[in-house]
C-alpha cells in the first residue's frame, strides 16, 4: 500500500469518525461550535501522531500481554503534554471550552485504537503517516460538524455572522439534542453515498466492521 | 529539575509494582487456547451461512480443529480453502465436488396461467390462499422466499420465477428448505442440463396451465445416451450419476423447452422459447 | 328463553346482507347429469375408494369407506355409472382426487341402511355408529366428523349439547331456511344427538335477527325436550368457543376441545343430516347451500347434492349479472377464494357467495397506526396488530409466545384494520410455520 | 374436470378475473384518510375559538405550520422515491396540532422551522406513518422551545385585552388568585393559540371519543391524575399553587389529554396500556408543573410516556380468552 493511501484512507474511506464512529464522546461533546471542533481536532491529531510513531518504534520490544498499560502510558504522556501546551498557548476560551476533554484523548479510541490496529503492527513512517490521516480526518470531521451546528444555530462560522440579519440564536443546534442530530444526519448521508457508490460500481456497501454476514445475531442476512 | 526526577521515579515505582501484579494475575488466570481455532476460522470464508451444518463459521472451526468435521464440509470453500485449511491442520484434503441449487420450474409470468391475487408477498404465506394463485399446483411462485432466504443473491425473481445463478450459488441450501412447493434441489455444478419442471400431473393438465413443462414426450431420452434422462411418472429427469452432456439439449429439441442449460436459464436466452 | 346468554369480548357487527335471500324458500335442485363427489371432504384421514371405473352404483351407494376413526365415508349422489376418477380442483386451490358419477336418470334408492323409526329405544351405541356409516360431517364449516364429537372419551362428562344456529355469517341464510322450514328435523336430530351422548336435553342457539327461526323451532322444541336460546347479533357468535361462553359462561382452554368444559356442539345443518341418517335411513349426499351475492341473478337457497359443481348451481341461480371480483365458498368473513369454476359443493359448502367489485377492490397493505381496533374486537382477546408485526419480520417464535395459535381466524380483526393489514394471513402463516416447526421436533 | 360450459343464456362468472386473497372478503370502509379527516374536525373548534380569540395570525399560523407540514412531507417522498403520502391526512394533523401548539405571533419562519422538525425529524426519519415513536407535532413544540425559546414563552394578548396590550403571561405564570376561570373556559387568556379555549377542546375531544377516535381512558387518567395531585399541593399550600380547576384548564393539558397523548401510533394499544400511559402522563406533568423549572410540562410529559410506550405494550399484554396459566416447572 503506498504511502499516500496509509494518510487517506482516514480522510473519507476509514474516517475515524464518520465511518469507523470511533470518538463520539468528545466529537459530541465538543462540536457546539468550528473553533472548538479545530481545538479539539487539532489536539488529538498532535497526540495520535507522536503515540503512532514512539508505538510502532517500541512495537518490538513490548510484550504482547503489557501492551496496553505501555499504550496508555505513552498516551498518556503525550496528552498531558499537548494540556500543557495548550494551557499556555491557546486562546482561554477555547481551552476552557474544551475542559475536561482534553485529559480525556487519553482514552479516547481513536488513539488507542489506532496504536492497537496499525501501528504495532506497521513501521514508523507508515504509522506517523496514519496518525497524521486519521487526526486529519477526526480534525476535518469535528470542523463540519461543529461549523455545521454553529451556523445552523446563529448563522456565523468560527465567530464570524455570516449571515448579517440572522438575530435569533436557534438554541436547539448548539445544545446536546443538537449534536445528537446532525451527527445522525451527517451519518446517514455518509451511508447514502457509499451506497450510491457501490450500486453504481454493482457491489453491496457494508461499513467497515459492520458486516453482517461476519455477525449471526440477527436472521436478517445478506444486505 | 525536582519534577522530572519525582515523576520518573513515581512513574518507574507504579509501573514496576503493577508489573509485578500483571505477572501474577498472568500466571494466575491463564487459559489455555488452541490458536489452531482461529486460524482456520481465518482461513474459512466467513459466510456464517450454516450450509455445514454447525452455528456459523467460528463453531466449524472448532469442529474441523476437533477433528468433528471435515473442512470439505464447508460448502462455500473453495478447493483451495480446502487445501489451505487441511494443509495447516496436516490432514488429508478429500476430493469435493461444489454442489449448487436447481429450482425446477421455468413457468415464469409469460407462459403460465396466474390468478389475480392480492395479500403477502411471500412464498410460503402465499401457499395458504389458493395454494398460490398460480393454474400449476407444482411450480414456481414467485414471491422470492428463496432468494430472500439466499445470503449471497444467487437468486433472482425475474417475472414470476426464480432462477439461480449457478456462478454466484455457494451450495449452502438455506434456499432448499424455504421452498413451500420443494422445487429446489442440490446437484453437481458441473451438471448444466436440467429439466425445468417437477409437476406430477399429466401432460395435457400442465399444457393447459403452462407452456413450459415437461410433458414427458421423451426426445430427449431418445436423443441421450442410454440412462442419461430418466422418466418419473409424467416427468422427465436428468439422471445426475450419469448426467447427459450439453449438446443433449441442441439435439433433443425439446418440444416445451423445459429442457434447459443452467447456465443459459440463468442468462434469460429462453425468453419467449415456448412455442 | 329464560336465561340471558351472556355477550363474549369482542366481536364486529358488518353489514349482513342476509335480505339477498332470506326469505327465499329452499329449492330442491333439478338431477344433473354429472356429479362429481371430492374424496377428501372431512378434516381428518381420507376415505378408501371402494368403486372403480365403470362401476354401476345406486343413490346413496358406499364410494369410499372411512379409513379410521376421524374419517367418513363418501356416498353416491344419484344413481349412475363412475365415469371417471380423476383430479378436480378442490377448495383450497389445489386439485384432489375426485369420483365423477354420470347419472342414469332414475334416481333410484340404494341406501346401505336401513331407517331406525323408533330411535328412543336404538342403543345409543347403535345411533352412533350410524351418524358414522351416513358420513356426517359438521356442515358449519370445517368438515369435522361429526361421530368423533359424539364419542367423548371415557371419563370425559358432558352436561350440555348445543346446537349451532347462530349463522353469524353474512349473507349466509341456508341454516336460517333450514331452520324455519325443517324445525321438526333440526330438534328431532338435537333429540338424537342427545340421546347418544347420554343427555334428555338440547340448547339451539340462534341469532336474534331470526326471530322467524326460532318461533318455528319453539313450536316443536317443547315435545323433545330442547330448549331455544336467543342470542344478540354479534360477528362470530357462530364460533363454537363463544357460542359456548354465550350459552354456558364456560371458556374453552386455549388448544382446548369444547368437550374439555362438557360440552358438545353440533351444526344444525348436520342434526338434520343425522335426523334423516336416523329416522330415513338416508346418508349424508345433499345440502341445503345459499346461492347469493349482488352479481348473482336470482338469489336463494338450493337443496344440492354432494358434488353438484359451483358452474350449475350458480346456473340455478340464474348466473350473474356482472363480473363478480371474487367468487367464494362460504361466507364473506370466513369463505375461501375459489379461482376456478369446477370445484364442487361439499358437505361443508354452506354458501356459495359472488362479491361485486365495488365490495372488494385490490386493497393495498399500509402501515399499523397502531389504532388498536383489531386488539378491540379480538374475540380471542389476542393482540393482532402486534402478532402481525411480528409475523411480518419473520419472527414466528414471538407470534407463538403472543399466543397466535389461540387465533380463531374469523378476520374481525382484518375487517376493522382501516390500514387494510393482511393480518389473518399472517397468522395462518404463522400457524403454518409454528406447525412445521413442531414436526420437525 | 370442470365443467364451464353453459347455456348461452345464462351467464357465468369468467374465472381468469376471480381475485382470490384470504379471507376475510369484506371490509369495514374504514381507512386511514377517513380516520386523519375526522381528528382534523375535531380541532376545528379549538381553532375556530384560537381565530376569534387571538386575531387572522392566529389564522395565519395554523395554515402556514399546515402547509409547511404537507410540503416538507412531500419533499420528502420526493427526495427518498417513496410514494406520496400527504393526501392520508396525517400530514395534515400534524400541521394543524403545531399550529394549535404555537403562539399566535410566531413569525413565519418558526413555523416552516416547526414544519421540518415535525415531518423530517419527528417521523419520516424513522420510517414515516406508524414507525415514529414520538409524536410529531410534540417533537416540533419541545424542539423549538429548546431552540428558540423566548418566542416559544412570549404570548400574544388576545384582542379583547385591548389594544395596548401586545403580550401577557400565560395563566400559569400568574400569581395564585388572579386567574379567572370563565375566561379560561373560553379561551380568553394567553396562551399557544389552540389551547386556551376549554370549551372547544372539550367539544372536540367529544367529537373523538364518539367516533371512538380515542380511548377515553388516556384523557380521563391524565386529567384525573393531574387534578388530583394539583389538588393535593393546593390544599397543602393555597397560596403557592394554583387549585386544580386552574390546572386543569390552563396550559396546554386538555390539547394534550385529547388530541396529543392519544395519537393512536404513539400511545399503548390496550386499554389497560392506555391507563397507565395516561397516569404516567398526568404524573410527570403534575411534577414539572409544580416543582420543575418550565411553568408547562404537557409536552414534556406526553413525550416521555410516548417512549415508554413499547414497555407498556409489553407489560399489558393480554390473556387470551380461554387462557391456563402453564402449570409450575413446565415450560408454555
Amino acid at each position: 500500500m503506498s504511502a499516500m493511501k496509509e494518510f487517506s484512507k482516514g480522510l473519507w474511506k476509514e474516517n475515524p469518525v464518520l465511518v469507523l464512529m470511533l470518538g463520539m464522546c468528545p466529537t459530541l461533546a465538543v462540536t457546539s461550535s468550528a473553533t472548538n471542533g479545530l481545538g479539539m481536532g487539532v489536539a488529538t491529531l498532535c497526540v495520535l501522531m507522536c503515540s503512532n510513531a514512539v508505538i510502532s518504534a517500541i512495537r518490538g520490544i513490548v510484550p504482547k500481554k503489557i501492551r496496553i498499560p505501555v499504550y496508555i502510558v505513552v498516551i498518556a504522556t503525550f496528552v498531558t503534554i499537548v494540556d500543557f501546551v495548550m494551557q499556555a498557548y491557546a486562546p482561554t476560551a477555547l481551552y476552557e471550552a474544551l475542559g475536561i476533554f482534553i485529559p480525556l484523548i487519553v482514552v479516547n479510541c481513536i488513539v488507542l485504537g489506532r496504536a492497537e490496529a496499525f501501528a504495532s503492527k506497521n513501521g514508523i513512517g507508515k504509522s506517523v503517516l496514519d496518525g497524521l490521516g486519521m487526526g486529519l480526518g477526526f480534525t476535518l470531521s469535528l470542523v463540519v460538524l461543529g461549523g455545521t451546528r454553529e451556523f445552523l444555530a446563529g448563522g456565523s462560522l468560527f465567530q464570524v455572522k455570516m449571515v448579517p440579519g440572522w438575530t435569533t440564536d436557534f438554541m436547539l443546534m448548539t445544545s446536546a439534542p443538537g449534536a445528537f442530530i446532525i451527527l445522525g444526519l451527517f451519518l446517514a448521508g455518509m451511508n447514502q453515498l457509499n451506497i450510491r457508490k457501490a450500486k453504481r460500481e454493482g457491489k453491496t456497501y457494508t461499513p467497515p466492521g459492520l458486516d453482517c454476514r461476519q455477525c449471526n445475531i440477527c436472521d436478517l442476512g445478506g444486505e | 529539575m525536582d519534577t522530572a526526577l519525582v515523576a520518573i521515579v513515581s512513574t518507574g515505582a507504579i509501573g514496576g509494582v503493577l508489573g509485578v501484579v500483571i505477572g501474577v494475575v498472568a500466571k494466575a488466570f491463564a487459559v489455555e487456547t488452541d490458536e489452531r481455532i482461529e486460524r482456520v476460522g481465518e482461513l474459512l470464508p466467513g459466510a456464517n451461512c450454516g450450509g455445514c451444518g454447525f452455528a456459523g463459521c467460528a463453531d466449524f472451526a472448532k469442529a474441523v480443529v476437533g477433528a468433528r468435521a471435515l473442512p470439505g464440509q464447508c460448502p462455500v470453500c473453495s478447493p483451495d480453502d480446502v487445501r489451505n485449511i487441511s494443509q495447516y491442520l496436516g490432514i488429508e484434503a478429500e476430493q469435493k465436488e461444489k454442489r449448487v441449487a436447481v429450482v425446477r420450474c421455468s413457468g415464469d409470468c409469460a407462459n403460465t396461467v396466474r390468478t389475480l391475487y392480492n395479500g403477502i408477498r411471500d412464498c410460503r404465506s402465499a401457499v395458504v390462499v389458493a395454494g398460490g394463485a398460480k393454474g400449476c399446483d407444482h411450480g414456481c411462485l414467485g414471491f422470492g422466499s428463496c432468494a430472500n432466504a439466499c445470503p449471497f443473491g444467487a437468486i433472482e425473481i425475474r417475472d414470476g420465477l426464480a432462477v439461480v445463478h449457478p456462478e454466484l450459488c455457494v451450495g449452502c441450501e438455506n434456499c432448499v428448505a424455504t421452498c413451500p412447493k420443494n422445487l429446489i434441489v442440490m446437484v453437481q455444478a458441473s451438471v448444466d442440463v436440467h429439466v425445468y419442471c417437477n409437476s406430477p400431473e399429466k401432460g395435457a393438465a400442465k399444457r393447459l396451465v403452462c407452456k413450459t413443462a415437461c410433458i414427458a414426450c421423451r426426445k430427449c431420452v431418445k436423443a441421450g445416451e442410454e440412462g442419461q434422462m430418466v422418466v418419473d411418472g409424467f416427468l422427465v429427469r436428468t439422471n445426475y450419476e450419469n448426467p447427459p452432456t450439453t449438446d443433449l439439449v441442441e439435439k433433443s429439441q425439446c418440444p416445451t423447452s423445459a429442457l434447459r442449460l443452467a447456465s443459459k436459464h440463468a442468462a434469460n436466452e429462453y425468453q419467449g422459447a415456448a412455442k | 328463553m329464560n336465561e340471558k346468554p351472556r355477550k363474549f369480548k369482542g366481536g364486529v357487527h358488518p353489514d349482513d346482507s342476509k335480505a339477498l335471500s332470506a326469505s327465499k324458500p329452499i329449492q330442491d335442485a333439478p338431477l344433473l347429469e354429472k356429479y362429481t363427489v371430492i374424496m377428501h371432504q372431512n378434516i381428518g384421514a381420507p376415505p378408501e375408494l371402494v368403486v372403480k371405473k365403470g362401476d354401476a352404483v345406486k343413490k346413496g351407494a358406499l364410494l369410499a369407506k372411512a379409513t379410521g376413526f376421524v374419517s367418513v365415508p363418501l356416498h353416491a349422489p344419484t344413481s349412475g355409472i363412475v365415469s371417471a376418477i380423476d383430479k378436480c380442483p378442490g377448495p383450497t386451490g389445489l386439485a384432489i382426487p375426485a369420483i365423477e358419477i354420470t347419472a342414469d336418470g332414475s334416481d333410484e334408492w340404494g341406501s346401505p341402511f336401513e331407517p331406525i323409526a323408533d330411535w328412543r329405544q336404538c342403543p345409543p351405541a347403535e345411533l352412533r355408529q350410524r351418524v358414522a356409516d351416513a358420513g356426517v360431517v359438521g356442515m358449519g364449516g370445517a368438515g369435522f366428523p361429526s361421530h368423533v364429537k359424539l364419542s367423548p372419551p371415557p371419563g370425559k362428562e358432558i352436561d350440555t349439547l348445543i346446537l349451532n344456529g347462530a349463522e353469524c355469517e353474512p349473507y349466509l341464510t341456508a341454516d336460517h331456511r333450514l331452520m324455519l322450514e325443517q324445525a321438526e328435523e333440526v330438534v328431532v336430530g338435537a333429540a338424537i344427538i342427545a340421546r347418544i351422548i347420554g343427555l334428555d336435553t338440547a340448547i339451539i342457539g340462534v341469532e336474534d335477527n331470526k326471530p322467524d327461526a326460532i318461533a318455528a323451532l319453539e313450536a316443536v322444541a317443547g315435545r323433545y325436550n330442547v330448549r331455544v336460546q336467543a342470542l344478540p347479533v354479534n360477528y362470530p357468535q357462530g364460533a363454537e368457543k363463544q357460542l359456548i361462553y354465550a350459552i354456558t359462561g364456560r371458556e374453552v382452554p386455549v388448544g382446548k376441545l369444547p368437550m374439555d368444559v362438557k360440552c358438545v356442539v353440533q351444526n344444525v345443518a348436520s342434526a338434520v343430516a343425522v335426523a334423516d341418517a336416523v329416522v330415513r335411513g338416508r346418508p349424508s349426499i345433499e345440502r341445503v347451500t345459499t346461492i347469493t351475492g349482488k352479481p348473482v341473478v336470482r338469489p336463494g337457497n338450493w337443496r344440492l347434492r354432494i358434488g353438484t359443481p359451483i358452474a350449475k348451481a350458480l346456473e340455478l341461480a340464474g348466473g350473474i349479472s356482472e363480473q363478480p371480483a371474487k367468487l367464494l365458498l362460504g361466507g364473506p368473513m370466513m369463505g375461501i377464494a375459489q379461482r376456478s369454476l369446477g370445484v364442487t359443493v361439499m358437505k361443508n359448502t354452506s354458501g356459495i357467495l359472488l362479491i361485486a367489485g365495488d365490495e372488494v377492490s385490490l386493497y393495498t397493505s399500509e402501515p399499523c397506526i397502531r389504532c388498536g381496533r383489531c386488539v378491540e374486537v379480538c374475540p380471542m382477546s389476542i393482540l393482532p396488530a402486534t402478532i402481525s408485526q411480528a409475523v411480518e419480520n419473520k419472527r414466528f417464535d414471538w407470534a407463538q409466545q403472543l399466543n397466535v395459535t389461540a387465533c380463531i381466524e374469523c378476520g374481525s380483526c382484518s375487517y376493522v384494520c382501516p390500514s387494510h393489514r393482511p393480518l389473518n394471513q399472517h397468522f395462518k402463516w404463522a400457524k403454518v410455520e409454528i406447525q412445521s416447526k413442531l414436526r420437525k421436533k | 374436470m370442470p365443467e364451464n360450459e353453459s347455456s348461452p343464456s345464462i351467464r357465468l362468472p369468467d374465472p381468469a378475473k376471480l381475485v382470490v386473497s384470504n379471507s376475510p372478503h369484506i371490509r369495514s370502509g374504514q381507512n386511514i384518510p377517513r380516520i386523519m379527516f375526522t381528528v382534523v374536525a375535531a380541532m376545528l373548534p379549538a381553532c375556530v375559538a384560537g381565530v376569534w380569540f387571538f386575531g387572522l395570525a392566529a389564522l395565519e399560523v395554523l395554515l402556514l405550520c399546515t402547509a409547511s407540514c404537507v410540503l416538507f412531507e412531500e419533499l420528502w417522498n420526493r427526495l427518498t422515491q417513496r410514494p406520496s403520502t400527504w393526501k392520508d391526512g396525517s400530514a395534515i394533523i400534524t400541521g394543524i396540532l403545531l399550529g394549535m401548539n404555537l403562539n399566535a405571533g410566531v413569525p413565519w419562519w418558526v413555523c416552516l422551522l416547526g414544519g421540518l422538525l415535525a415531518i423530517v425529524l419527528g417521523k419520516q426519519l424513522f420510517g414515516g406513518l406508524g414507525y415514529n415513536p414520538f409524536n410529531p407535532a410534540l417533537v416540533a413544540r419541545v424542539g423549538l422551545l429548546i431552540g428558540l425559546p423566548e418566542i416559544m414563552t412570549t404570548w400574544n394578548a388576545t384582542r379583547s385585552m385591548g389594544a395596548d396590550v401586545i403580550t401577557t403571561a400565560t395563566p400559569l405564570g400568574m400569581a395564585p388568585g388572579a386567574v379567572e376561570i370563565k375566561q379560561m373556559l373560553l379561551g380568553n387568556t394567553g396562551g399557544c393559540l389552540g389551547e386556551t379555549s376549554a370549551i372547544a377542546l372539550l367539544a372536540g375531544g367529544a367529537i373523538l371519543l364518539a367516533f371512538k377516535l380515542i380511548k377515553w381512558e388516556v384523557p380521563v387518567a391524565f386529567i384525573g391524575s393531574v387534578a388530583v395531585i394539583t389538588g393535593i399541593a393546593h390544599w397543602a399550600n393555597p397560596a403557592e399553587y394554583h387549585s386544580p380547576v386552574v390546572h386543569v384548564l390552563s396550559g396546554g393539558l386538555l390539547l394534550g389529554a385529547f388530541f396529543m397523548a392519544t395519537d393512536m401510533v404513539t400511545s399503548p394499544m390496550t386499554r389497560k396500556g392506555a391507563l397507565i400511559f395516561g397516569l404516567g402522563c398526568g404524573i410527570m406533568t403534575s411534577l414539572i408543573r409544580l416543582w420543575g423549572s418550565y411553568p408547562e410540562g404537557v409536552s414534556f410529559s406526553i413525550l416521555f410516556m410516548n417512549a415508554l410506550t413499547p414497555l407498556i405494550d409489553r407489560m399489558t399484554i393480554q390473556k387470551p380468552f380461554g387462557y391456563v396459566a402453564p402449570e409450575k416447572g413446565k415450560v408454555a
